[in-house]
């Protein structure tokens, strides 16, 4: 089984939302709110229990690489198509006590709808603000990576209908490199604040949607240094156990006195 | 009961190992998931929205839309689709299309449904009357073989076969000079 | 020209608009007053100011079965200690009646709040050490089923109609049920600890102690409630809320930004509120009030209110934490 | 397309989409082709990333600017001025392709003595009558041309100055014609600086001659002004002094915004013309008989020489057996076309109560038309109304839903008009085909059947055809005659008695009257009635019995050859002969796509030669040719007369040989270049109480409006706005203004503000960004204001409709509206309801001027 990832790249995006439509048309998401947000064209705002692609929009005085945008103060609009990252180790996988969150043999994070009884403990174990519960229903969503797609060889929804090929598909390794190239191509161009946001440096792990960002991860409401809740186990653990402890000692003296 | 232990996920994490996160853990349900294009029937389909003509491929089963996808082969395209193409299934499929002929009356306040027949035959006597009533043949005894009060608008969206009818109709044979949409050459 | 307003969208963009005119600019949403009046997204701001994490999902359920599950588990540690001391054969056998009725109590609280209740037993589906939630339902589910035992082992006994091997039960039961009932009174710091929510990560050293302390002293001051005014959880109250004095003041001294939502705001409020009665204010009337039966039980009221209260506030400063992005982006730049 | 037209022969795109990567640089210019064209700016992405530069010139910041090399913001309706100082900036510098222009334009033709520029007579070429408003064209003749009322002009014979010195050649006029649109020009009137200005020119000069090519997108935003056409003969003219046309890379892109508006141009539901470009027959001696009618259209030189087998095979087409040259092949039951008779004149006629009844097919006029509040009202005067939608358009629930009836204007029972409403099919329910914007016919099969009574429009035409005829078969007079001969036997198959598209697209194609076979091309029509085609420019897509090549899917090449057909013969490049030099070799190894192979005796190459195969680059027609065989082996643009692409349009064109500036209807300036003269003389604003107008300029209304589209939206909505996924991503109105107008207007981002112009008021979010910049025009700061018009008041989203803003008025040459560069104010907060919204409304245009 070949471990697939999304690579996605904001020079390359024309911000058409045209991923947000295919992921809702073939998971059959239903709509999100009809509110007008005034954040530049983003009506859509994050990701959540069902709206599995989102594309952001950034309004940033700043000059968009080599581009002469004709005026006296710099500007550019930049646009990324933001999805789950389908963490290495990820917070929603270890949280989930029914293991209706599987590891599929993409390596991609699966919820399994006819298992999860919507505990919510998901929820607050992604360090991405990913995962979400539909309150109407019940049960946590998020991209499935068209697992099911995936399964007959298709590519996913978002990837096969992006029209300038921003969202990119293969396998992790390829990407990864197609992710380094790219950073520099564009240094060269002159996109100076052009880099790869990748986990894999943190406890998270490879992840297997990689973005190229223009600036600061903040101003993508990306996390600068994600963390894996589960790195923190042990400490915790221990220290429920000794407090645990402590606490019987403690009791035991008191009676025995 | 037995079935139920064998289908209990932690038997199988105390028998095969596992930490409750791999296939220990799945469902038949997921086990057999596939993608519900697989196996229906395809047509090569072209995306109603904009000029660009993306391709898309429809995939239907017994009678019923289950997809629509661009078309991987079309050199237009290249399989992709924007927002509106992405959308096509929706297009066809949401509860907000109307199927049934609606007839509102002078002066009514509500709509009433209509057979389709019915319609069709009122409406081709409204054509006749407002024709009778306007058809000019000749004026300073030139030929003019027109009516001027029929109008006719639309046709940008519709396919080539489509206007062709509607221009041999209402030019060539009703003498409907008003016929227009919104493409301008 | 008339068309059905979103009232929502309305009403935020009123709400933007006032607080614009007072303050002249508008925090968080990342909309501005017309001195600069293009929303931004800035690494200072964040994507509009727009929450990174997604808020906890839980509602009042969850707080009341930290409560519960705490008086629960700490009670079968009492019973055990008064066992091994022998002394308090009655305060035993009432520990381990609210343990058990504490333990009845837990499951209805989170089947309430599951998104769908009818699907509880998947709880059981799997066992995940890498979850505290899975451990902390496994671990529900032994210790009721051993308490159940305990209870009705030591029940026998008195009522003189067990067989002679019962006593050796009874011991078993006890001992493994204050084993599971220790897991089951920490487990849910650890529960919040491992999460993406900072104020709850950055705290989870300081959680255990807080709910360890709080779960034993809920259960003994529960006990002196129904008339156990023995010394042992006189002592038990000095200490518990001495400890608790300590865990508010450690939070105020240190003066985190990620502690904010315990400071600030709804849960900050209830934080100080419940730390303050579970705290200072219990103890004090132990020191002073100690020695009359009344002042005790207004000192074991007061930690029980304080000890339930400081659960919701955890929550509450759990969501507040969530939707400020800027406490992340500090932490992780750090 | 006349721009297009009159200066290369054929009203289509000479290039297409997907030829964009192998351009050098591109200008995209009154097109927003990132947002409306998505799937099309993939290849305009894909340059970019191989080197090219892309410019962007647009009054707003948008998607496409985004990803654009360079941005030039410019004042809505200037572009004529920009493009004017491209032309001079080519000349200037020489950075024209010499051997290219003196070969394959008409660059170095002489022109009548008689001619007079618009810089002579301030503003008006001469033939200018103020009485008509029209203009004579015969000054604008080559030297030598005869005019006449009953024959074309013969343009094959002229006098020509290969140098290009001759002060009265088309080259020479034509660098007097625009000396005076400097740079400097280009600052005061776009507002674009200098600097940025000469950046573009060069960007896009430095991608032109024989090693590369530089090409033009454009969309809208050129054609809906009062001048359009002549900004695309701007671009046409400029493209080719730099040698672009007809080479790979190169040409220009007419973006078109609906599935098949190009065929329904080609296959015209419109009132001038009948299918493959052959004009109405218009009122008058001209129409008389057939002979008459082919005498003013059929020229002796060039591919029209062919006009009467295109216009007598129609006939034949239409009218079957009864069409015989006995009587004119049925010529005489052709209506004649007496006014007006576009939608644009026809609202207001129906506004009068002057129309009975409307049939309105898959359109939202009370969104989607100019004045649209003036349309809803004109549908209250009519005697019946047919609608066909997949969903209740506001045009169907005019009656009781739109805003005029909550303001108090119509009130339901007072409406006599009687509306049906039909539910239509969709594209994946019928079978047929589109053409898309680059003349690509592909067909589109059923899948599925449509839901309980809708049906297509091929079943709804067809059925009320058959009723109709058979009232005209029992009703024998001279006025039936025509509908009672009209072929109308199409086979009906299925529960749904559906007629067979194939059967239709066959009768386009054309076929032998003998044997009913199939015709392979329009080169097999004749004009003695042995054949019948019902679009000669389709001709070839169905070249045999069940062989329909617009359902051909296995592309060859990167031409995409073998995927659909695409009008003429399948030809993707038009023009494709100029992509090599005269003596037949290409211009260059790169940029090769055409050539001439000796050893073959044939054109060949990548693409299928849009020339006589055979006819050999070295071939001079004898003095006597008539047809192609007049044009040598050197002329590219086989349509015209004289074979050359028409830098000057000698005849066809209704406002001038040579684009020049004119200020759009409304105007914050008055025309920098013609003190009398300050919008296009020709161009009808159809003034009128509904149909008001500002002063240009106008205190009341300060600001330049234009409107647009949004990717996440479909024109008038009907086919986004009731569809939850796309309606979510949009859903509500907008108008995007700069920070400095918002200051100036005291509004805040988000708040609501009201936009008026003459014809009337819509609500709308604040959107305040730096997206839309503040322009300097002549000293003084213009600011601008962008308005989406996808709303209407019906659908998941509801919103005003940017329409009613906008007034009914035409181009000369193609009567379209002017959408782009009008005139508007601002007024914080809602638009308000009822009648006291109307009150207010008029108060406000009671203000003082």
């Amino acid at each position: 089984m070949s471990v697939s990832a999304f690579l996605t790249d904001p020079t390359l995006c024309i911000g058409c939302k045209a991923c947000e439509v295919a992921c809702k048309e073939w998971n059959g998401l239903p709509q999100d709110g009809l509110e007008w947000s005034g954040f530049s064209y983003d009506n859509t705002r994050r990701l959540g229990a069902s709206t599995w692609r989102h594309v952001l929009f950034l309004e940033q005085p700043r000059a968009l690489g080599p581009q002469i945008a004709a005026a006296e103060d710099p500007f550019r609009w930049v646009f990324l198509s933001d999805v789950c990252k389908h963490c290495e180790n990820a917070g929603c996988l270890d949280a989930c006590p029914t293991g209706a969150i599987v590891r599929t043999e993409f390596d991609s994070v699966f919820v399994q709808p006819d298992v999860c009884n919507g505990c919510g403990y998901c929820v607050v174990s992604c360090p991405f603000g990913v995962i979400d519960r539909r309150p109407d229903d019940g049960r946590a969503f998020k991209c499935t990576f068209c697992y099911d797609r995936q399964k007959a060889g298709l590519v996913p929804a978002c990837a096969k209908t992006c029209p300038t090929e921003s969202i990119k598909f293969g396998t992790i390794e390829e990407m990864e490199q197609r992710a380094e190239a790219r950073v520099a191509e564009l240094r060269e161009r002159g996109y100076s604040d052009a880099h790869a946001y990748n986990a894999a440096d943190t406890s998270v792990g490879r992840t297997h949607a990689l973005f190229i960002l223009l600036g600061e991860p903040e101003a993508y409401n990306f996390p600068p240094a994600p963390d894996a809740p589960a790195v923190h186990l042990r400490s915790a653990w221990t220290m429920a156990l000794v407090s645990a402890a402590v606490g019987f000692l403690i009791l035991c003296l008191a009676f025995l006195r | 009961m037995a079935g139920f232990l064998s289908r209990w996920p932690f038997l199988r994490q105390i028998t095969a190992g596992g930490d409750g996160t791999g296939p220990e853990a799945m469902t038949d349900a997921t086990r057999e998931l596939r993608p519900r294009l697989e196996g229906a029937e395809i047509a090569r389909s072209v995306c109603p929205y904009c000029a660009v003509g993306c391709g898309q491929l429809v995939y239907h089963r017994e009678g019923k839309l289950v997809a629509i996808e661009g078309d991987p082969e079309s050199p237009i395209s290249r399989g992709r689709l924007c927002p509106k193409g992405a959308d096509s299934f929706e297009l066809l499929t949401h509860a907000g299309r109307e199927t049934r002929v609606k007839y509102r009356a002078p002066h009514s306040i509500r709509w009433e449904t209509l057979d389709l027949e019915r319609a069709m035959e009122m409406v081709a006597e409204r054509v006749w009357e407002t024709r009778e009533r306007s058809f000019i043949e000749q004026r300073e005894d030139l030929p003019l073989m027109q009516t001027s009060t029929i109008a006719h608008l639309g046709g940008a969206t519709l396919d080539n076969e489509e206007n062709y009818l509607i221009k041999k109709l209402f030019t060539a044979g009703l003498g409907v000079v008003a016929v227009s949409n919104q493409a301008r050459i | 020209m008339s068309r059905e307003a979103n009232p929502r969208s309305e009403s935020r963009l009123d709400a933007i608009r006032e607080e614009a005119t007072r303050t002249g600019h508008v925090a968080g949403s990342g909309l501005a007053a017309s001195a600069s009046p293009t929303p931004s997204s800035s690494p200072a701001a964040g994507y509009y100011g727009l929450p990174l994490l997604k808020a906890p999902v839980w509602t009042w359920e969850v707080p009341l079965y930290f409560f519960a599950g705490g008086v629960s588990g700490a009670s079968t540690a009492i019973a055990l200690a008064a066992r091994i001391a022998g002394r308090a054969p009655d305060l035993e056998l009432a520990a381990l009646w609210i343990a058990l009725i504490a333990a009845l109590i837990c499951p209805v609280l989170l089947i309430a709040d599951l998104g769908r209740p009818s699907r509880f037993l998947n709880m059981l589906r799997v066992f995940k050490r890498q979850s505290p939630m899975s451990v902390g339902a496994w671990t529900l589910a032994g210790f009721t089923g051993v308490v159940i035992v305990a209870v009705v082992a030591d029940e026998a006994m008195r009522a003189g109609l067990a067989p002679a091997f019962t006593g050796g039960v009874t011991w078993a039961a006890e001992i493994l049920g204050a084993a599971l009932g220790l897991v089951l009174l920490s487990y849910t710091a650890v529960l919040l600890g491992v999460t993406a929510i900072p104020v709850w990560s950055e705290n989870r050293r300081l959680l255990p102690t807080h709910f360890v302390a709080s779960g034993i002293g809920s259960a003994s001051a529960l006990l002196e409630l129904f008339g156990f005014l023995v010394p042992a959880t006189q002592m038990v109250g000095f200490i518990v809320s001495a400890w608790e004095t300590l865990v508010g003041a450690s939070i105020e001294l240190r003066a985190r930004a990620v502690d904010e939502p315990l400071r600030r705001g709804r849960s900050g409020w209830a934080a100080r509120a419940g730390g303050t009665l579970a705290g200072p204010v219990a103890l004090l009337l132990r020191i002073f009030e100690g020695s009359s039966p009344g002042g005790r039980e207004l000192a074991a009221a007061c930690f029980l209110a304080g000890a339930l209260i400081t659960r919701y506030a955890w929550l509450w400063a759990g969501r507040a934490s969530s939707a400020n992005p800027r406490a992340l982006f500090d932490l992780q730049r750090q | 397309m006349p721009g297009l037209g009159t200066s290369f022969g054929r009203g289509g795109s000479t290039t297409a989409p997907g030829d964009l990567v192998n351009a050098d640089a591109i200008l995209i210019m009154g097109s927003n082709m990132a947002e409306n064209h998505p799937v099309g700016f993939q290849w305009v992405i894909e340059a970019r990333e191989r080197g090219a530069k892309v410019i962007h010139v647009d009054p707003r910041f948008s998607r496409t600017s985004a990803m654009a090399d360079q941005w030039l913001p410019l004042r809505a309706g200037s572009d004529a001025i920009f493009l004017g100082a491209l032309i001079r900036y080519v000349i200037e510098k020489h950075r024209e392709f010499r051997e290219y222009l003196v070969h394959y334009t008409n660059a170095s033709v002489i022109i009548a003595d008689e001619f007079r520029d618009t810089e002579e007579l301030d503003g008006v070429f001469s033939g200018w009558n103020p009485e008509t408003k029209s203009y004579n064209p015969a000054s604008w003749l080559y030297r030598g041309a005869a005019p006449s009322d009953d024959v074309p002009p013969d343009l094959s014979h002229y006098e020509s100055d290969p140098t290009l010195e001759h002060p009265r050649c088309v080259f020479q006029l034509l660098k007097k014609h625009f000396a005076r649109y400097t740079p400097e020009l280009v600052e005061a009137a776009c507002g674009i600086p200098q600097n940025a200005f000469v950046r573009a020119a060069e960007t896009f000069t430095a991608a032109s001659g024989p090693e590369r090519t530089a090409a033009v997108v454009y969309s809208v935003g050129w054609t809906q002004h009062s001048n359009g056409v002549q900004v695309i003969r701007a671009a046409a003219i400029l493209q080719m002094l730099l040698g672009n046309v007809g080479r790979p890379g190169g040409g220009i892109l007419a973006l078109r915004g609906h599935a098949s508006i190009q065929g329904s141009t080609d296959i015209p539901t419109l009132y001038d013309l009948l299918p493959g470009y052959l004009p109405m027959p218009a009122f008058g001696p001209g129409s008389r008989s057939l002979a008459d009618y082919v005498s003013r259209h059929r020229t002796r030189t060039g591919w029209w020489a062919n006009f009467d087998k295109y216009i007598v095979s129609l006939l034949r087409a239409y009218y079957g057996e009864a069409a015989t040259a006995a009587n004119d092949f049925g010529f005489g039951w052709l209506p004649r076309i007496s006014a007006d008779h576009s939608h644009q004149g026809y609202w207001l006629d129906m506004n009068e109560g002057r129309m009975e009844g409307l049939f309105v097919l898959g359109q939202n006029p009370a969104v989607g038309g100019p004045n649209a509040r003036l349309e809803r009202k004109a549908l209250a005067k009519l005697k019946w109304l047919v609608v066909r939608d997949l969903v209740e358009t506001e045009t169907a629930a005019f009656w009781y839903d739109s805003p005029e009836v909550r303001r108090g204007e119509l009130r339901p029972e007072e409406i006599a008009t009687e509306i049906f409403f039909f539910p239509a099919a969709g594209h994946a329910e019928k079978d047929g085909c589109f053409t898309n914007t680059q003349r690509l016919l592909q067909w589109h099969e059923k899948a599925v059947d449509p839901p309980a009574d809708a049906r297509s429009e091929t079943w709804f035409i067809c059925h009320l055809g058959r009723r109709l005829k058979e009232k005209a078969l029992r009703d024998p007079r001279p006025r039936n005659a025509g509908l009672a001969a009209l072929t109308w036997d199409y086979a009906l198959e299925g529960e749904h008695t559906e007629p067979r598209a194939e059967e239709i697209l066959a009768e386009i194609n054309g076929f032998r009257t003998s044997d009913r076979l199939p015709i392979s091309s329009y080169t097999d029509l004749a004009a003695d009635g042995s054949t019948a085609c019902g679009c000669w420019i389709y001709s070839g897509v169905y070249p045999g019995p069940g062989q329909n090549r617009a359902r051909e899917r296995n592309a060859r090449d990167a031409h995409g050859h073998g995927w659909g057909f695409a009008w003429p013969s399948d030809r993707r490049i038009l023009y494709n002969r100029a992509s090599a030099r005269p003596d037949g070799s290409p211009w260059s190894e790169r940029k090769k796509l055409v050539w001439w192979d000796d050893a073959a005796h044939s054109w060949t190459g990548l693409d299928t030669p849009d020339f006589v195969a055979s006819k050999r680059p070295d071939y001079r027609p004898a003095p006597d040719a008539t047809g192609d065989a007049a044009l040598a082996g050197d002329k590219p643009f086989i349509l015209h007369p004289d074979g050359l692409g028409w830098l000057w349009v000698p005849s066809g064109l209704k406002d001038g040989p040579l684009p020049t500036h004119y200020e759009p209807h409304e105007s914050p300036v008055r025309n920098p270049l013609y003190s009398t003269q300050q919008t296009n003389p020709p161009a009808d604003a159809k003034r009128g109480p509904e149909n008001a107008y500002a002063e240009s300029p106008d205190p009341r209304f300060p600001y330049v409006l234009t409107t647009y589209r949004l990717t996440e939206h479909h024109t008038a909505g009907g086919m986004s706005r009731t569809l939850p996924h796309l309606a979510e991503l949009q859903p509500e109105m907008f108008c995007e203004i700069s920070p400095q107008l918002a200051a100036e207007c005291d509004v805040r981002h988000g708040e609501w503000v009201t936009v008026v112009t003459p014809r009337g008021f819509v609500e709308a979010r604040a959107m305040v960004t730096p997206r839309m910049r503040q322009l300097r025009i002549h000293g003084r700061i213009v600011h601008q204001v962008g308005l989406p018009y996808h709303w209407g008041f019906r659908g998941l989203v509801k919103g005003d409709a940017a329409n009613d803003l906008v007034s009914i008025s035409e181009e000369p040459n193609v009567r379209i509206m002017e959408t782009k560069g009008l005139l508007c104010n601002l007024v914080r907060g809602r638009g308000g309801e009822g009648p006291a919204a109307l009150r207010r409304f008029r108060s406000f245009l009671e203000r003082p001027r």
